[in-house]
């Protein structure tokens, strides 16, 4: 394993210090427990949307800390969820007196430790709403499905909703409409390496690709051959748009993602198949995020995410926004 | 044979060395069915656990592990620090105050753990977690003190179930966890939390010997 | 080679396609000579600029097209500097009439297409002016210094100059003092793969990282073993530092970029490296930049680039900018 | 003999197909000190020029050349896009209206082409070049022709100098280029141009056959 790191123990530590260092006038970096947080938090009145996962999904979440978007991120190790002291801390350092949104990725780790951070927010007299983001129709069960690619989206709509003084009810409410509106589909054309692993988490022959992966280096659901990306995006808009029953004419945000080693030219090429399906079952993309916002370390492959727009998801959408990752508008 | 706090520290540090020595083992396993964190998680717990050990000696057998769930809650992270985490704190919380333990007591700590797991991973028997390791143990250890069977012996039929039980997760499709993504393929592997159960369980019966020629085995099994 | 692509010969084609369907509001992609424009060119009485290269570089140099940056961009296939004849179409479709700058990197094809593409739009009664982009402090010898990092920033800078109305003149002067004032050193830990060759166009072991590697694929100056980032990134800002002839209190914009296959992760812990070494060396980092912003295809790896700054190339970097890689302030 | 319009397409239809079929070889040669398109860049031009040449049958040898120079700059990119490009429209513009040449035209035209190369390429010979092949060849084929050297056999020598200049671009460090880069990392490698050059001088000559034996040589000598 070769990365530009002085360490395995080091690499998130690194980073934290990084980003406090490349974006101090849009966030500050909490160390022990560790929690990034906008800079001007807390925000009397305000709802705080706070979310966390393991590290190696760079930006996500950290990237995302900052006006419009996260009051707050919490960073776990990498592939590892935060624990609940960093969500407890991060949580009064944002309250408003507003309550707190928790943006949850659907993993036992993730529930579990919110769950956790929310019994003792609760007991210190805090009010937290949750939403779970299951958006990964490679899993057939339902309540099995893993947060991916709408995480990032819905980040985004419901930032904006507290931005604009929404209650915690409301910023609720859209946060789940959104998670409700989307669905994601992934593909890997190989594994990750995880630092203190040392090698890939799974081997894939060179005319092999894994479908339906997760972002922490897991295996998908099935292994096929190398097909055109054309093949490729069929399978993955199938599957989602199918399960999201997107009927012709529905408004949609489209999200290729990258996971990390997938050229940006590979992406557009993605996103020009995408529109091209879309256009063949005449579903209308008003808007797209194109890019590597929601990585699992330096996999090569990508995500696509619909979302089914509404004027009020859209508007939520197209407010300002302004972070290390996602800015517009500012 | 009465438990006390001296008891529960050399469990405690028994438990870190040998999930020390097993992290790799248990990083890979959770490389196959999950996302590689499961051994370097609980290590960097347990070493968090040691170092508060010294200042413990002279605390009660409650507050010792309830300082050992609070710390692993906020280390561990994932899956397995919420979980063991809460299993901890649930038996220090029924042991608040008590520097000497009954088998009696023992058994409710266990059962009280067990709970803790079972409400916290919103989990049953059967769906390849470390609870299918946990649930056997303390059901065997429960039946035998119940049937009067002598502690060392006791503890010795659950080791060996909880070992069971450990094995019994290759050959089952995983429905809670990581290992659910990959539906049948889940099958064939065993899994990672059972696998630190069963060195928790090993540190707890403290049979430190036996243990070193079982986790030889436990590594060719993988 | 495993890619997300329908074909070799496809790559550009379809990612071009795709970028002209993700930002519509933002540039228009025109085939047959390929050129990306932005939407509302020609603008009468503005300077036009424009920079183009081969492609394997994304962002850089079409998602750099669009408000307060390029008015074109001319793509060539992977790693082949663009024809003079998409280069001359460029300049006629953007011709304001107060004249068009070439950002030009210092490479043979480069140099020598932008060359002829003058001799073509000279004679049909155009102003051409050209600033050439050598900041790769790898190469001993000034002349052959390839031009990387410093692209992105003094294509900002001379695009910020053109929106707010500098004279042909003055766009070139800002570009050439902000080419003057910055230079880049890049390490790779692997090559990268480019489609028509179908495997890494260099071998690496496990254990060795290539310094001073430019982005076509090429090998670097030297092969060392690998070594924690704190080590690398003192070699690279202390050869860039060096012939910039920085002095303490100097300054600086800190731009640390990822080529192609590296983490967010590490690129942040890279850019605190860069931070610590500036304030060791009493270096004050004014602006950054971190992300992947001109990359190598797959390349995992980073440049580091330093620009000195002044006020004017400040506020001209602060400039309001929208384009699809770069954007703040709108 | 003499040089007519249908010499001149026959060349470069020979050109197209030796460049296609060491397509490969120029870009592998490319991927050692370049950036492994040389042969993609120049196969590109090449089918381009081909597709032109039905309808230029009845042009004369200047425009046949100049569509031929225009074709390929507007087709290969990179460097050898401009250097060949500018070559084939010098020689065009001293041949415009040419349908028919004698020997010293060719050779006028051939001392365009050069002059060409080093004009764009602001280059000398000794840089590790397609100059390096060239130049030999056509001072070579001058020099003979001067000396009153029958064409064909005049074609041989400057053949066999074109191939030598190429093999000597080996020991070379290169000094222009993206091989220059490499600095002395360059030494030890033919340069992929001075090879597309070789190629080209091939199907000018058209001893095909030659060529075939030859050029398994030259992918051996790699
Ligand atoms: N809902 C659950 N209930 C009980 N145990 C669980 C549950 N989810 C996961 N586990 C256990 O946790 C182990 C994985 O722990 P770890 O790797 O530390 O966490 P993560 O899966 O978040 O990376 C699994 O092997 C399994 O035994
Ligand atoms: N300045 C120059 N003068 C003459 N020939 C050059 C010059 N620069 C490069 N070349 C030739 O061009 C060849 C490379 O062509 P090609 O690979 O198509 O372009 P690029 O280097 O832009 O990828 C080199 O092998 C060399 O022979
Ligand atoms: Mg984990
Ligand atoms: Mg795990
Ligand atoms: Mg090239
Ligand atoms: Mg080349």
């Amino acid at each position: 394993m070769k990365k530009l790191i002085n360490g395995v123990d080091a690499v998130v530590s690194d980073a934290l210090a990084g980003l406090a260092r490349a974006h101090p006038g849009i966030l500050r970096v909490m160390r022990d427990p560790d929690y990034v947080v906008r800079v001007d938090a807390p925000v009397q009145g305000r709802v705080a949307i706070i979310s966390g996962g393991g590290s190696g999904h760079e930006p996500m979440h950290t990237g995302y800390v900052g006006y419009g978007m996260l009051t707050a991120a919490c960073p776990g190790p990498i592939f590892t969820s935060p624990t609940p002291d960093q969500i407890l801390a991060a949580t009064r350092a944002t309250n408003g007196g507003a309550g707190t949104l928790y943006i949850v990725k659907n993993y036992a780790g993730d529930l579990m430790n919110f769950e956790i951070a929310t019994e003792m927010a609760t007991a210190d007299g805090m009010t937290i709403a949750s939403v779970v983001v299951g958006d990964d129709v490679a899993i057939g069960i339902t309540e099995l499905r893993r947060g991916v690619g709408a995480t990032v989206l819905i980040e985004k709509i419901a930032g904006a909703a507290a931005e604009r003084g929404a209650s915690l009810d409301e910023c609720a409410r859209v946060a789940r409409r959104a998670a409700l509106q989307s669905r994601s589909m992934g593909v890997a054309l190989t594994a990750c390496t995880i630092p203190a692993l040392g090698h890939p988490s799974f081997q894939l022959a060179d005319d092999e690709i894994e479908v339906g992966i997760g972002i922490h280096g897991e295996a998908g659901c099935r292994r096929v051959g190398l097909a055109p990306v054309a093949a490729i995006v069929d399978w993955l808009c199938g599957a989602v748009a199918d399960d999201l029953r997107l009927c012709a004419g529905d408004r949609v945000l489209a999200f290729v993602n990258g996971l990390g080693a997938t050229s940006q030219l590979e992406l557009y090429g993605v996103f020009h198949e995408v529109a091209r399906w879309c256009t063949e079952h005449a579903f209308v993309i008003e808007r797209n995020l194109v890019g590597n916002y929601m990585t699992s370390l330096d996999m090569a492959g990508c995500t696509v995410t619909l979302l089914r727009l509404d004027d009020e998801l859209l508007q939520l959408w197209d407010a300002p926004v302004l972070t290390p990752a996602l800015r517009w508008g500012m | 044979m009465q438990f006390t706090v001296d008891h529960v520290i050399r469990f405690l540090e028994r438990a870190a060395a040998l999930i020390r020595d097993h992290s790799i083992e248990l990083t890979e396993l959770d490389a196959l069915i999950g996302d590689a964190d499961h051994g370097a998680n609980l290590n960097r717990g347990f070493t968090a656990v040691l170092a508060k050990l010294d200042d413990l000696v002279d605390e009660d057998i409650g507050t010792v592990l309830d300082v050992t769930g609070r710390t692993l809650l906020s280390t561990v992270g994932g899956a397995a620090g919420p979980l063991y985490g809460t299993a901890f704190r649930r038996a220090g919380a029924l042991l608040a105050g008590r520097r000497i333990l009954e088998s009696a007591e023992l058994v409710a700590a266990l059962e009280a753990a067990l709970q803790g797991v079972v409400e916290r991973g919103k989990v049953r028997q059967g769906e390849k977690t470390m609870l299918d390791a946990i649930a056997p143990g303390v059901e065997t250890f429960r039946d035998a003190i119940a049937q009067g069977v002598l502690l060392e012996e006791a503890a010795r039929q659950a080791l060996a179930a909880v070992e069971q039980g450990m094995r019994a997760t290759i050959p089952m499709q995983a429905t809670k966890g990581r290992a659910a993504f990959l539906g049948p393929r889940s099958i064939g592997h065993q899994d990672p939390g059972a696998t630190s159960a069963y060195y928790i369980a090993c540190a707890m019966v403290g049979d430190v010997e036996r243990l070193m020629t079982r986790s030889r085995d436990v590594s060719s099994a993988c």
